[in-house]
């Protein structure tokens, strides 16, 4: 199943973003006209440490192609440690999901503060050409997802 | 093993222990189960043996609810795993009287049918060698070679936690405890992804590795819950067994004890532990060794953090 | 080994589902809603027997049994009254008229109106949403009046609020002749000018004549207790039947969940005479 | 009977294989489990039994029923196709034909569970003799004669070569297909074989095995024992024993939503599983204690109740094998043998 076989490859992306820095950077992106691509799917959580390793595994199982997590920067969240926590267990998934085989690239975390709004559409923008160039989620998917 | 009986009946009698948790003789040379023996008869049934691999650190959160003290029978290994239900106060150590037992390593069924040895009818362990008696013949093997996995990877005789001490202990580690992890670590991903593939195409979801699990001692699991589809128990080779694992390994990540339990237990032979020892592994690396069960009072890595922590970039930069 | 005596001209399987509409809610109690099921095409999905169930589906949701309450003389449609107490009946309380699920069915077996129960006096003993499986009986009944003698019906719920089909109750069953209705709540409330008490007592207080043949539905505890009063007022076993429940999920004896003893209660149940109840082993 | 030589197997495998899709027992990842043949898999007819039994081939241990599509308020069912290619399974042992038979008696019963029945329709069992019985063996205990499969076609692997004989109508259909490699064979030359291999089950542990006691009757007696409250304490209640036995056929129905329609699957359920009686209102089995009584329950004393007798166990061993915790169905059987009274 390789890029080339389907006529063209629309990635789907999820980003979870806390609700009290990515999410208002997200919101300043918009309000401040910054583009970001149409594939990413916004989530917003409390905070970075409310996504668990299962919400990243089932995006990727419903068909995502990549996921983002955007949370404050590390010393400025909300609820002053939980990015910090968020940073310990994102770090040993991704390296958990690289042991098994999946593309390095396809999970990423960034810290985007409520003020960095032209830094999230870069970010995104990054990313989503990065999916593009890996191509669609074969390895993570549930094949009865695809059709 | 004689001296066991004697002191467990001792205690018994004395009445300074209300039940015995060790292991019961099986009705094969190669199957004792887990067993309660509550008075001097029924210790007749005592066996402890190469084949007491079981952990029995799990069975004390039952034990925990009973009226009276459980003398329970430890291994070094298997304290690591009682210290860390400690910790997580799943037990009560003031109704546990620990004896902890001497071990050189114990031994897998399975790894003598795997040297082609078929209907056996007796084992003997001598010393270095266990004699086999089979109904297609005798055999000897190296004592080494019918090792469970994790006897390789001896965590070392040094019992962690313990009321008493009874027996020798000898260490059995003949291989580097990360060199599987760091062997697949050096594959490329698509190598990766075709090894684990394989392995866990055979999964069963028979959820043996969960519920023998000492780490897995939530009442109810996730993937017992009805509420959303996590719980699917189909069997597809696409996601499912890979949510499970990795979830589960997620779950017991700096909790976990590389007690070797999971794949012990496993009917098809997933080498579970390469999980687990994964996440010891980057723990290790990235946030200072970390043994858990050691003690009773470190906290877990996943419960610490450092404001100097590594990105979740160090992924990608490690290559 | 025997040839495969497999049937060849396979129909569709029983596990696949009908579609219906359902044509009407009706807000029986604060949690309890009854749902008027039809097929696409109008008229009904299928003919049933009293007592019988059926397994009710909604996709993504779950799927589970619910007894069948209308009566099968009702020609035009089926009814279940179901109470919101999980994952699908919560879902299946937000539906609105007019939203499709699927129902397959019906499974197991009924009352036997036709035979045992024929020109007998009957006593009707319910509590709460039990009403449920014991109402198609009881317009069945109605709607033949000459097969069947007296009938007393003694149902009873936590609160005046709580009684399921009260319209009914009162418009219908009450101005029937020969049929008697006792209505019993849990506790004292405003309004009510009836019994109040539990009805394993109410029972024993009305001490009925031991010349008729009981049907129970209700909470385990309830049916409990009823058996026991029955026995005091000199009912034997073999004048009552009741119906179970248990967790089902093929509806026909195979996938093992309502196993109880060597019975399977979707396929050999869900009516059960007390005396075969009596020989299953201590787990329903 | 027809014979051939032992070299000829894979060319056997691909004649057949040619035509219809062939199972058999395949070495991957260091277990055999049956699967479909292709020329790289690694054939192994040597183990004695497969640790997931060939009851996957009639009962996938997960399936599609059927796929709910919706379109506003309206739905639409999609059911799957039933099977209708004919296809082998080969290697099956006598005691995974007898687990096949058990499973007849719930699938094909009325109403017929026809995804089952399409596939007991369409494949052709092939069953191979024990010669190697091993210490987890007691077929014996329910009659079966592992040296004399009752498939419609029995084979026997004797030194180099491969007895092969026709029982059913769909046997000599595989006869005929495989024909080319079979030459005449006289009934004898296995005699030898399964004389020696009866002896050795004789003096297998389990050969003393009774069931004596065991049946639809014993009902109260055996549900009301007290011996369950000790037998049951080390099961972890995990589904290792109700997964790799050829006979147990609890099921569940689940719903996987796919994004584009809701696929009503079936999979392998397990008795063991505390949610597996739940229900929104509460469950009649609280304990794993019940839990564990009602497998032994059903395979020993329910199931024979509705079937003339029959045991819903066939003594394969595989439980006594891979419980993690040793418990099985043999050590049920002997608690209560030395019960007294029982016997």
């Amino acid at each position: 199943m390789s890029i080339e076989a389907k006529t063209e490859f629309k990635p789907k992306i999820v980003a979870f973003c806390c609700n009290w820095c990515s999410y208002a950077g997200a919101d300043l992106a918009g309000s401040s006209r910054l583009g970001y691509p149409a594939d990413v799917k916004i989530i917003r959580v409390p905070c970075s440490c409310r996504v668990n390793p299962m919400f990243i595994l089932r995006a990727f199982e419903k068909g995502a192609d990549g996921v983002i997590l955007c949370g404050c920067h590390p010393g400025d969240c909300h609820y002053s440690t939980g990015n910090y926590y968020a940073r310990r267990r994102m770090t040993l998934l991704f390296s958990m999901l690289d042991y098994l085989g999946v593309e390095q690239g396809r999970t990423r975390v960034e810290w985007v503060s409520a003020a960095e709004g032209m830094k999230f559409s870069a970010t995104m923008n990054e990313f989503v050409e990065k999916i593009y160039s890996l191509g669609e989620n074969v390895r993570l998917g549930d094949l009865r997802c695809r059709n | 093993m004689q001296e066991l009986v004697n002191h467990a009946k001792e205690l018994l009698t004395s009445g300074s222990v209300a039940r015995v948790l060790g292991w019961k003789t099986g009705d094969l040379p190669y199957n004792p189960e887990p067993a309660y023996f509550d008075s001097a008869e029924a210790l007749e049934e005592f066996v402890y043996n190469g084949f007491c691999g079981a952990n029995l650190s799990k069975y004390m959160i039952e034990a925990s609810k009973l009226e009276g003290k459980t003398l329970i029978f430890l291994k070094p290994c298997d304290t690591y795993s009682f210290n860390q239900l400690l910790k997580e106060h799943r037990i009560d150590r003031d109704k546990a009287w620990i004896v902890g037992v001497g071990c050189h390593g114990k031994l897998d069924a399975e790894q003598i049918r795997c040297q082609g040895i078929k209907g056996i009818e007796a084992v003997t362990e001598a010393g270095a060698q266990l004699q086999i008696q089979t109904f297609y013949g005798d055999r000897t093997i190296d004592y080494s070679s019918a090792l469970l996995e994790r006897c390789h990877v001896c965590k070392g005789k040094e019992h962690q936690i313990y009321d008493e001490l009874i027996g020798e202990s000898e260490e059995t580690n003949d291989e580097e405890r990360f060199s599987q992890v760091a062997g697949i670590e050096q594959l490329n991903p698509e190598e990766k992804f075709a090894f684990f593939q394989k392995e866990l195409s055979k999964c069963i979801r028979c959820n043996a590795c969960r519920n023998v699990c000492p780490a897995c001692s939530c009442r109810k699991c996730v993937f017992d819950s009805n509420k959303f589809d996590s719980a699917q128990k189909a069997n597809v080779d696409s996601f499912e067994e890979k949510m499970f694992h990795i979830i589960r390994a997620f779950h017991v990540a700096g909790r976990c004890t590389d007690c070797g339990e999971c794949s012990r237990v496993c009917p098809q032979g997933i080498p579970l532990h390469l999980f687990n020892r994964k996440f010891i592994k980057d723990i290790d690396e990235l946030y200072g060794e970390f043994k858990a069960g050691e003690d009773a009072e470190a906290k877990g890595p996943l419960t610490d953090f450092t404001f100097d922590d590594a990105e979740p970039g160090i992924v990608a930069e490690r290559g | 080994m025997s040839e495969c005596t497999c049937q060849k001209d396979y129909q569709l399987d029983t596990l696949i589902p009908q579609i219906g509409i359902i044509t009407d809610i009706r807000q029986e109690t604060p949690d309890v809603k009854t749902f008027r099921v039809n097929a696409r095409s109008g008229g009904k999905l299928f003919e049933h027997q009293p007592g019988q169930c059926a397994m009710v589906c909604a996709p993504g949701v779950s799927e589970g049994m619910f007894s069948i309450t209308s009566s099968p003389t009702n020609q035009e449609y089926q009814e279940f009254s179901i109470k919101k107490c999980g994952i699908l009946t919560d879902y299946l309380h937000s539906l609105e008229p007019g939203s499709e699920i699927m129902v397959r069915g019906p499974y197991g077996n009924n009352f036997p109106v036709e035979t045992e129960l024929k020109d007998k006096n009957l006593l009707f003993i319910a509590g709460g949403i039990g009403l449920a499986p014991l109402r198609s009986v009881i317009n069945y009944v109605l709607d033949k009046r000459e097969n069947y003698g007296t009938v007393d019906i003694l149902y009873g719920s936590r609160s005046a609020d709580d009684l399921v089909q009260l319209k009914e109750i009162q418009e219908v069953w009450m101005n029937t002749e020969g049929v008697n209705v006792h209505l019993t709540i849990d506790r004292e409330q405003e309004g009510w000018d009836g019994n109040v008490g539990f009805v394993p007592a109410y029972l024993k207080e009305l001490g009925f004549t031991t010349d008729k043949t009981v049907l129970v539905c209700g909470p385990p505890i309830m049916i409990k207790f009823v058996l026991a009063a029955l026995e005091e007022l000199g009912f034997s076993k073999e004048q009552v039947y009741t119906t179970l429940e248990l967790r089902m999920k093929c509806g026909v004896g195979k996938c093992g969940r309502c196993n109880i003893g060597s019975k399977y209660v979707c396929k050999d149940g869900p009516v059960f005479r007390c005396d075969e109840v009596d020989e299953f082993p201590d787990e329903y | 009977m027809y014979k051939t030589a032992k070299q000829n197997l894979p060319a056997l495998f691909r004649m057949i294989a040619e035509s219809q899709e062939l199972y058999l027992p395949v070495r991957s990842a260091g277990q055999t489990n049956f699967a479909c043949w292709s020329e790289e898999a690694e054939v192994d007819l040597e183990s004695l039994n497969s640790v997931k039994s060939p009851k996957n081939v009639f009962f996938p241990q997960s399936e599609n029923l059927y796929t709910v599509k919706r379109d506003g308020k309206k739905m639409k069912i999609e059911p799957e196709a039933l099977r209708n290619q004919e296809f082998v399974i080969f290697g099956m042992r006598p005691c995974d034909v007898r687990g096949v038979e058990v499973l007849d008696k719930v699938f094909l019963a009325d109403p017929p569970d026809t995804y089952y029945a399409a596939r007991r329709e369409h494949g052709t069992m092939v069953s191979l003799a024990c010669r190697e019985p091993e210490e987890t063996c007691f077929c014996s205990a329910f009659g079966i004669d592992c040296t004399e499969p009752d498939a419609d076609v029995a084979v026997w692997m004797i030194g180099e070569a491969l007895y092969w004989k026709s029982r059913t109508d769909k046997g000599d259909a595989l006869t005929g297909t495989v024909g080319s490699l079979l030459t005449e064979a006289e009934e004898q030359d296995v005699e030898e074989t399964k004389e020696q291999v009866r002896g050795i089950i004789a003096k297998l542990p389990y050969s003393d095995l009774s069931l004596e006691g065991w049946n639809g009757e014993a009902l109260t007696e055996k549900f009301d024992s007290e011996k369950w409250e000790e037998l049951y304490k080390p099961c972890l209640a995990c589904g290792t024993c109700t997964f790799v036995c050829p006979t147990c056929q609890c099921y569940d129905i689940k719903d996987y939503d796919t994004g584009s329609g809701v696929q009503r699957y079936r999979c392998w359920d397990s008795c063991m599983y505390s949610d597996f009686t739940m229900m929104a209102h509460g469950n009649n089995r609280t304990t794993q204690m019940q839990r564990f009584r009602q497998r032994f329950m059903h395979k020993l004393v329910y199931f024979p109740a509705n079937n003339g007798g029959m045991y819903s166990c066939v003594g394969c061993g595989r439980c006594v094998g891979k419980c993690p915790s040793s418990l099985n169905i043999v050590k049920v059987v002997k608690a209560f043998q030395s019960e007294g009274g029982d016997k």
